[in-house]
């Protein structure tokens, strides 16, 4: 078990010291914290593995205790007593509400009296939000295959809103994405709604140097909160496209607490945290 | 009502079910869900059997989605998810194989999947989805034209319309049902008249069984019926529906099975390592698939210790404790 | 519990003896016996209250013990140690195979791997074995309301075939439903195919004075067994349209050991059998 | 994970319950089937209310039904079966409702209904059917025109059309997604989390609670979360789908409860007598709903030998040799 040893300065790559505060802490840690600010109490949580499951286990361990957590497989309201390194890990079945199959997770994601939250993940976004999780290159003849939406494409069409993870970099911040695997904010402005959506749509980009949301009206990213120690710049040189980063604030790093509660509660195996 | 076995003419070997149920072409689907309850005794027996032009229907069937794709069994996908969780965030044989143009993808949804089976189920031709409206998933399908009409291959990937009940702005994705010629499940256990009980998560094993030309069932264990009868709430699939019954104990190794084993991460990090190298890849075939002539002897060369190290605790259902990096 | 005392002669009213030969047996008893003839084994029945229950359940003791019984509202082959009064007693959830729920049910009535045979009552039937069990006289101001469809409506559209139990009687067998609840060969010939269904339809009726089938082409209704001491003409006046009674055969009556089955094993409570 | 009282605002009376979620006008599902499992204690209450012009959404929910409307609270109704059984073969009060004029009611099946209630589920707008094709039930409309667009009521009975993925003679009815206000059910237990378990057959219940904008459950107990959590198969609906929970022992009265008690042979033999005769049925009302103070005091008039009679035993799951006719 690896001690951490970089703040969240400095992106993805580098590992360079900017932030002079206690505790020390990783990005990955940083960005379990900053999504899990978004839960509310009660919000009905889609949780994917990964940094997602360390976003809702802590939020749920500190400021949402109602809230609850369920899995496209099935599993809703498991103890979650050890991490699951898949949504189909036997452990999203172990003392949970219940168990039930992909169609009724799907219901409950699509449930219109749920605040259903979802934590997605891709290999591009792009500045309304759309994501690619399926190639790289053309379709038919692919230079790089993904996994595909899983349930990514659902959670994005169905739930209350979505949060997203990305490591930073030019080339997962695109001017067009290579494939439109979940719909974000399509075209901008009232386009989600024209599509057919009646609701959702993604609330923010929680990645390993900042947080960024969506414009109300046209729906374009901006850069909402970066990380201490990190700039604007530094943002703005690993995002492929125009970024507004006139309403940046720094964010509020990691407490003592909500850093031990993830390091030695959620995941003390650093099965996730590495 | 006279008791009778009820298993008559449909317990057998894995090698029988193979043989009578999946021919090369066939359609088929397989149960579980990533690394949980993949039929993996068949999977490894359709590979060893050089099974070939399999047009494969999955949601996200991981394990048994990458080995039958590695072994070169399949030559058409509809697909959701070729990932193991984080074992693999995208399968490797897979990935490789559709760089390769080696197989033809149709991309779709875990929810469009899982409604597609469900429609087959229903016995109605498509139902409908809000998900995917605007999207390539929608938009552009992988197949080729003049593979419209072929058996399996619905005429469109899907087709939107408006909602005739709704207004302005409502539109709905129409998704065609399945029905494949076989699904294959791996079960905790069947009954002596055929009753199928999963415990744990079903994903979309039922709906796949129900939509199905035909069902085998591999199985942990066989169990009275009347043991299976005494809580008929937590059965699964009736005897009606199920042609095959095959034992075969870790029959979803290196998968999961709630209750009875946890997934071995040891054999799926070796895995992981050797399919990132064709021939590395060519090497584990032979080790594993062609070279092991039954289940047992797959399960001999894991090892009792490893089966050991992932068996399930009584009441967790799980191994807790296990090392799992 | 009252012992029979009427044989199947004489019609749903008179009890006129008609039949010589022992054993005496009840209209009634006469319908289980002949309905559950047409049970093949391995058929997956879908069974209703009343006769239908006692017809599968003799088949399945008798002939066809691979047959598997089943309810619309998802109890799955139970064991039936006691008569359901409905279709929901919870004598259908014992012992079963399996608890399920509607949607289940029907799932399986119209599955295309099985060979689903339903039994149907209702209040009116047509010479094409199109039921109505919903209202007498004007739909929107009915007469007589009836319970309505229920599943039949299903099982006569998706089953792969029905078997329909009736009392005789011109009120009952009408040259015009007044409300087409169920379907049957609708108007004759291919015309169900035609209508979108993919197989079904019915395969005799059963009444308290004969066995009707229908004519492979035209799909019209005809006499195809009159029960002993029955005639084709006290049929014909009992059914409010022409019937082909030229093909009529006489019936086999229940034998000693079917009736023994019927009445001691089956329903010793005389809950249907009356 | 902290333990934490999940019951907490949702635990209520049935009075409560009533008051919150139940209003005139409202449209309701009630779960259960004939003599099964209905909500009986809920109905009993929205009678004593006098809550009136409900829409009752149904497939075929017996007793229930027959008491709602043959107390009054009905104007419109969806139905797939007005009957109870053995018992009655049509709803007494439900038929002379009907003749007379004093509910509007549209027909569809219980494959229709219980589809109806699956889209809404689901969240899209309709579902196919292959059901009913050239029959009345698709053809014609109890529901007139001008009701047409209010609030729960699609713009058409339901829509054929030709399969868009198939052939000639491929017609197809969509059947309009319900998705009612309320759904109010009885359970067996509750957990301390509001976690459902239901034993038995769980008819369309499920598929209405989670169409439904808010959902009562009444249940027979409450059990502690780790009780539920030991084997979270069997459970039916998750805490978040609850919004009130009431204790009501008996509450399903005179319908039956799996494991806890038969239904009464002797209450609904009492009834089907006295729902023949309309000064009969006011003095039923009065003596059962109007002059019953509380669920209490209707299980005292049934009196406890009668309870006796009809509890279940404890391996069949009802009271085998209770006398039925």
């Amino acid at each position: 078990m690896s001690k951490p040893q970089k703040s969240a300065a400095g992106g993805a790559a580098a590992a360079a010291p900017g932030a002079a505060a206690a505790p020390v802490y990783t990005p990955r840690e940083m960005m379990a914290i900053a999504a899990g600010r978004f839960i509310k109490d009660g919000d009905v949580l889609f949780a994917g593995t990964g940094v997602a499951m360390l976003a809702a286990t802590v939020a749920k361990r500190i400021h949402a205790p109602q809230a609850h957590i369920f899995f496209e497989t099935g599993g809703i309201g498991p103890r979650l007593e050890e991490l699951p390194m898949a949504v189909a890990d036997p452990r999203v079945m172990a003392f949970s509400n219940l168990n039930a199959g992909l169609v009724e997770a799907f219901s409950y994601v699509a449930n219109r009296r749920l605040h259903t939250i979802a934590f997605l993940g891709a290999a591009q976004i792009d500045r309304f939000g759309n994501m690619n999780s399926t190639v790289i290159g053309d379709y038919l003849h692919p230079k790089v295959r993904f996994s595909g939406s899983g349930g990514a494409c659902d959670a994005g069409s169905l739930a209350s809103g979505f949060i997203v993870f990305m490591q930073h970099g030019v080339q997962k911040f695109v001017e067009k994405l290579d494939y439109l695997t979940t719909p974000g904010w399509l075209t901008g402005g009232d386009s989600r709604q024209h599509a057919g959506y009646r609701r959702g749509g993604p609330i923010a980009v929680v990645t390993n140097l900042c947080v960024l949301k969506f414009d109300e009206v046209t729906h374009e990213m901006y850069l909402a909160e970066r990380y201490e120690g990190v700039t604007p710049e530094h943002i703005q040189e690993n995002t492929g496209f125009p970024l507004d980063v006139s309403r940046a604030t720094v964010a509020e790093p990691p407490d003592a607490e909500e850093l031990r509660i993830l390091r030695d509660e959620v995941d003390p195996q650093r099965l996730i945290l590495g | 009502m006279a008791e009778h076995n009820g298993l008559d003419g449909k317990l057998m070997s894995i090698g029988e079910a193979v043989e009578r149920f999946v021919a090369d072409g066939s359609q088929i689907c397989v149960g579980g869900f990533t690394i949980n309850r993949n039929p993996m005794a068949a999977v490894y027996e359709i590979a060893r059997r050089r099974i070939k032009d399999l047009h494969l229907v999955a949601h996200s069937n991981g394990q048994a989605l990458d080995l039958l794709v590695g072994a070169g069994c399949v030559r058409r996908l509809d697909i959701a998810y070729g990932g193991n969780g984080r074992f693999a965030p995208t399968c490797i044989r897979f990935r490789k194989a559709v760089e390769r143009g080696e197989v033809l993808v149709e991309d779709y949804t875990n929810n469009m999947m899982s409604l597609r089976f469900l429609a087959g189920a229903l016995g109605v031709p498509f139902i409908p989805s809000k998900s995917g409206l605007g999207t390539d998933v929608v938009e552009r399908s992988g197949f080729p034209p003049e593979l419209r009409g072929e058996k399996g291959i619905p005429c469109e990937k899907v087709i939107v319309i408006d909602d005739p009940f709704g207004h302005a702005d409502d539109e709905v994705v129409l998704l065609p049902a399945l029905t494949p010629d076989v699904s294959i499940i791996h079960a905790q256990q069947v009954s002596t008249d055929g009753t199928v009980r999963i415990k744990g998560l079903t994903f979309a094993d039922l709906e796949q069984c129900k939509a199905s030309g035909a069902v085998i069932v591999t199985c942990e264990e066989i169990v009275p019926e009347d043991y299976l009868r005494l809580d008929p709430d937590q059965n699964a699939l009736p005897p009606f529906l199920v042609d095959a019954v095959v034992v075969a104990p870790y029959g979803a190794h290196p998968t999961a099975v709630r209750y009875f084993y946890d997934y071995d991460p040891v054999h799926l990090n070796h895995y992981k390592a050797v399919a990132k190298d064709d021939e590395q890849w060519a090497a584990y075939l032979e080790e594993w698939v062609y070279g092991v002539e039954s289940w047992d002897a797959y399960l001999d060369k894991i090892g009792g210790a490893q089966l050991a190290h992932i068996r399930a605790n009584t009441v967790a259902g799980y191994a807790p404790g296990l090392d799992r990096r």
